[in-house]
């Protein structure tokens, strides 16, 4: 599977978003049908829990094109499953600071906790996160050459 | 006989790279390999054996077969083209170059590996004799005389001099083209007596006194199941270290990368040590650890001898005596079954 | 621009599949322009791939004497053989091939009385030598064929057995299923165990092919009846990658099983390790 | 050291266990192979060389009939804790015999210092006699101290049945070991990955690394399993490279012992100690200190959070001014 890369001179960044399926999908959902826009770069991929992202799913996404990973979960206090976003939280603080120190920059990657009734602050947190990622431009570091058209 | 003053080995390298493309050891953070030269490559004529041999220059670590592409239906497949650049391995010593004849006698058979054959026929092979043979060699178990390197052009680091002479018609032409960067040797007395020492000392070294007898005499079954497989396995990581850093080893794996917009269909070096090396959807036939261990030594000392006339799959070069981590190796196999003189 | 190298596969086309067993599917196989994609002996095997999947020995079933297309019978086991049984008729797949040595049936076998035992998927190789002989039926004796598979269901070819072979001249079939069933009434019992009561004469040459334990309690029998090891031939499966002899995954002893084999004689085994 | 010697000996006639899990004698004077010893004790051998974690030899040892009597050095001891915690070992199966070590001497650092045809080495003190075919030559042991050893992190051994006590006063300058940690964080994301991708692109994949990693355990790793889509075995692209020391890395932290087995066996000098340490720093800062096999019955940092560990954001503030 490869992320789609849009060869327009102007750049729009590959965003992978993944969404725990308790809350932020459901956000994306409420952004959705309540008519918030937010730049439609954001792949979408949803998961039972925060906490199911695994370091590897991460990094294949960088692999395979993408500019940002951003994960988001259910605020601390409310995972559906009572604590699989503190988990996650631990983990991702520890992935990131690793990125950090090879030298990946540290914006491409952010976790965010979106409830399921937080549509416009899941609009606001892509379009925010899109507008980092755009800035600092194409990934260059954690991409897999072969994978270049 | 030619030589050049050792100093101005800079001028012979990129007389060499004008035309051809120059490949020989480098030094490289805290590491050594084959690399291609240019005037800021720190080049090491010191160091007996780069980590990686030059065999990734034949047949690298990591190379793309072919490509396919689907559309709907149907596939069509792309293969890179046959012709590869001319070369040059400048500092090959002589247990490589005898790795690389090894290495013709798997990929130069019949069906011959194109791959291999373009790299190989683009190639121009510069030997460099041993001066300080290390405690690790034993190519001399082998018949390989370090002082005296087979390949196309052999070289001689003495006396601040560099002797160099052609073996062979690549080697001729090479020496022609860049004919200029040397004298005439009139006195080789230098050349001689470093050969004189260098044999010296090769006696006294701990591993030179090693015996393939053994493994010449005795039946390829008995030696299968010889009792010492068990013992000698015990401490295998079964990391694929050995392999990886031996000259000969040329197991590979086919595997297959979807890159998104076609398929790269690629080769890389596999490991006789790895579990996964053999297994199947049905089953695994070497279940442990040992008779992984015991499949490559058997490979090297039994049963590529008796595919290709006696001529044994370990050049002694001794990669692997220093980069196992747990400091098994060759000799020790060699010693533990076949004993010594 | 074309490369000649073994490693470099023909695109072929399915032309046809038929559903042999609830796991094993028959795939007919031409060139994209028609023909087949190349020649082979009886007992040869090519490299069948999805590309992007990967790629795996598979013995040619169908058997030379056919002109018009190569067939494959594959089990699904794996993730290859998973991905082939996804495929449709006019799906392209690449195959390279032919691949290792082959059943002789040119020199030792000519003029002999023939016994084929097989067990489940093993009746694929060996079909290929069955079908080659009965389109060139002066040229063997008496044809034994010993089939055996888990159940009815499980028999490749049952259609082609009971119609063709059984019916041909000089063929004897017997066939047998590990357990009892309700529309069975032929034999039931293990193949190695079949043999034993069917009390063959030992001057037959014997071809096998089937799981391990099979071959090995099939051969015990066979010794027990008074076979010798030069009388009999089986054909083998390993992990490969090359085909060629090259790769190494395959070697046992001074052999690799994809270029020397996959046809051996068992007393060609007996000097061999004991790694397949 | 006759001393670890006779007490083997000692404590093989009193019946604690029916071998020996220790080193062995090879090739050369600095060949020390992990081995297991019945009754003949002929090989056996603890001296500067014994660099070699056993800890992780316990996971097969363990799985054979009666009990190995095994030779640990302190910083494999915490390996024996982690194994035992994560139920890779039995304690019941082993009896540890604790031995003093005054840091382990590194053969490539000898021969990088220019000495060459090694027959022999004789060890007075702080001098290293080698006798080479290139004639006799000496060499202050402390400069060619292993790099595990310069940072480790001391002689306490956290687990263990009998001990032998330490006789010798340490006279080794030890390094902080978060110092090289420290310099890469201060230098620029575009030093560091300058630095990673040059370090990383040298690795061949011989899986050394994680082999002989007491914390990689898996019975199958991720790496060898096809069905993942990640069991690439080439360094085909950097990516790769990038990939399998980022997640073995992970896959280790807050499991790490900081044993420095990893650096010390890698064929390309890659120094993934860094990597783990760098976990271990980040742990310690975030979550608290943790040692990991200091026992063998603390949760690991990562099976473990509280309701006020810090967003994954902090990492953005950290050096931000």
């Amino acid at each position: 599977m490869q992320i789609e890369e849009n060869k327009n001179e102007e750049f729009k960044p590959c965003i992978v978003a993944f969404c725990c399926n308790w809350c932020s999908y459901a956000g994306a959902d409420l952004a959705g049908s309540s008519r918030l826009t937010y730049p439609a770069d954001v792949k979408i991929i949803r998961v039972p829990c925060s906490c199911r992202v695994n370091p590897l799913f991460i990094l294949r996404a960088f692999q395979r094109g993408a500019d940002g990973v951003i994960i988001c979960g259910c605020h601390p206090g409310d995972c559906h499953y009572t604590t699989g976003n503190y988990y996650a939280r631990r983990r991702m603080t520890l992935l990131f600071g690793m990125l950090d120190y090879l030298g990946i920059e540290r914006e491409r990657t952010r976790v965010e906790w979106v409830s399921a009734a937080e549509g416009a602050k899941f609009a606001a947190t892509m379009s925010d996160f899109i507008d980092t990622v755009t800035k600092l431009g194409r990934n260059r570091k954690l991409r897999d050459l072969r994978c270049k058209e | 006989m030619l030589r050049l003053s050792a100093d101005k080995l800079d001028k012979l390298f990129s007389a060499i790279s004008d035309a051809k493309e120059l490949y020989l050891p480098v030094e490289e953070n805290g590491s050594s390999k084959f690399d291609k030269w240019s005037e800021e490559t720190q080049v090491n004529l010191n160091r007996l054996n780069t980590v990686k041999s030059p065999k990734d220059l034949f047949f690298p670590q990591s190379e793309d077969l072919m490509r396919f592409k689907k559309e709907g239906k149907k596939i069509t497949v792309d293969t890179p083209d046959e012709n590869c650049k001319e070369f040059v391995v400048f500092g090959v010593r002589a247990c490589d170059v005898k790795s690389i004849e090894v290495l013709d006698r798997v990929f130069l058979s019949e069906p011959v590996d194109t791959y291999y054959e373009s790299k190989r026929k683009a190639a121009t092979i510069v030997s460099l004799a041993c001066s300080e043979p290390e405690e690790s060699c034993f190519c001399n178990i082998f018949g390989i005389d370090a002082t005296e390197p087979a390949a196309d052009v052999s070289t001689w680091l003495a006396d601040d001099y560099l002797y160099w002479e052609a073996k062979t018609e690549k080697g001729e032409a090479l020496t022609e083209s860049i004919k200029s960067v040397f004298e005439q040797a009139e006195d080789t007395s230098a050349v001689d007596a470093q050969k004189e020492n260098v044999k010296a000392i090769i006696e006294k070294l701990p591993l030179s006194g090693l015996n393939l007898d053994y493994f010449k005499n005795n039946d390829m079954m008995d030696i299968f199941n010889s009792e010492k497989w068990d013992e000698l396995y015990e401490a295998c990581l079964g990391c694929g270290t050995c392999t990886f850093v031996c000259p000969t080893c040329q197991c590979y794996d086919i595997r297959d990368y979807d890159t998104g917009h076609g398929i790269v269909r690629y080769r890389c070096w596999d490991s006789c040590m790895y579990s996964d090396f053999t297994l199947m959807a049905g089953g695994q036939p070497r279940t442990t650890q040992k008779e992984r261990f015991r499949q490559r030594f058997m490979h090297k000392l039994v049963y590529f001898p008796m595919n290709n006339d006696g001529e044994f799959s370990c050049v002694g070069c001794g990669r692997c005596v220093n980069k196992c981590p747990v400091r098994l190796n060759i000799a020790k196999v060699i010693r533990a079954l076949g004993g010594e003189v | 621009m074309s490369r000649n190298d073994m490693l470099i596969p023909k695109v072929a086309v399915i032309t046809g599949i038929t559903t042999q067993t609830p796991d094993v599917k028959t795939y007919k196989v031409n060139a994209p322009e028609g023909g087949k994609p190349f020649e082979h002996m009886p007992g040869q095997c090519a490299m069948l791939s999805i590309p992007g999947i990967s790629e795996a020995m598979i013995s040619i079933t169908s058997s030379p004497t056919n002109k018009e297309y190569m067939e494959f019978s594959i089990k699904r086991c794996g993730c290859l053989t998973e991905a082939i049984h996804a495929l449709e008729e006019g799906d392209e797949i690449t195959v390279r091939g032919p691949l290792g040595n082959h059943f002789p049936v040119e020199s030792e076998l000519k003029g002999k009385d023939l016994v084929f035992i097989a067990g489940g998927i093993g009746l694929a190789p060996l079909r290929s030598v069955i079908n080659y002989c009965l389109d060139n039926r002066d040229d063997y004796g008496e044809i034994d064929i010993v089939y055996g598979s888990r159940t009815k269901q499980d028999l490749v070819g049952f259609e082609e057995i009971q119609n063709v072979w059984a019916k041909a001249p000089n063929v004897n079939v017997y066939l047998t299923i590990d357990n009892p069933q309700e529309d069975w009434d032929g034999h039931v019992g293990f193949v190695p165990n079949y043999v034993k009561e069917l009390n063959l004469s030992v001057d037959k040459t014997v071809l096998m092919c089937g799981p391990p334990i099979m071959i090995k309690f099939t051969l015990q029998g066979l010794i027990e009846l008074g076979f010798t090891k030069e009388q009999i031939y089986t054909t083998m499966e390993l992990r490969m990658k090359c085909g060629i002899g090259k790769c190494g995954r395959c070697n046992i002893g001074s052999k690799y099983v994809c270029k020397d084999g996959p046809v051996f004689r068992f007393d060609e085994l007996d000097e061999l390790p004991d790694e397949y | 050291m006759q001393r670890v010697i006779d007490k083997v000996k000692e404590l093989l006639a009193n019946g604690v266990a029916d071998r020996v899990l220790a080193w062995k004698v090879g090739e050369f004077p600095y060949d020390r192979i992990p081995g297991v010893f019945k009754d003949d004790l002929d090989g056996l051998c603890y001296d500067s060389f014994s660099a070699c974690n056993l800890s992780k030899y316990l996971i097969n040892e363990t799985k054979k009939d009666g009990r190995v009597l095994v030779l640990m050095k302190p910083c494999d001891s915490y390996g024996v804790n982690l194994l035992i915690k994560e139920h890779r070992i039995d304690r019941e199966k082993i009896y540890i015999l604790a031995v003093p070590c005054n840091c382990k001497v590194d053969i490539e650092k000898i021969k990088d210092s220019g000495i060459k045809g090694i027959i022999d080495i004789a060890e007075e003190g702080d001098v290293l006699k080698i006798n080479t075919v290139y004639g006799q030559k000496e060499l202050d042991r402390r400069q060619v101290l292993c790099d595990k050893c310069l940072s480790c992190q001391g002689k306490k051994h956290v687990i263990y049945d009998e001990i032998i006590e330490d006789d010798e006063q340490q006279n080794i300058e030890k390094t902080d070991r978060m110092e090289a940690v420290e310099e890469l964080e201060a230098m620029s994301p575009e030093e560091r990955f300058a630095f990673w991708r040059s370090e990383l692109s040298k690795c061949i994949r011989c899986n050394a690394c994680r082999n002989v990693c007491p914390a990689c355990s898996c019975n199958k790793c991720i790496f060898d399993n096809t069905d993942t889509g990640v069991a690439a075995k080439s360094n085909a692209d950097s990516f790769e490279e990038n990939m399998f020391h980022i997640i073995r890395a992970f896959h280790v932290a807050g499991r790490c012992t900081d044993c420095g087995e990893c650096s010390r066996v890698c064929p390309q000098n890659i120094p993934l100690h860094l990597l783990n340490r760098k976990f271990i720093k980040e742990i310690n800062e975030l979550y608290g200190e943790f040692q990991a096999g200091e026992d063998a019955v603390t949760t690991g940092p990562l099976t473990f959070f509280t309701m006020e560990d810090a967003e994954p954001d902090v990492v953005y503030k950290k050096g931000r001014d």
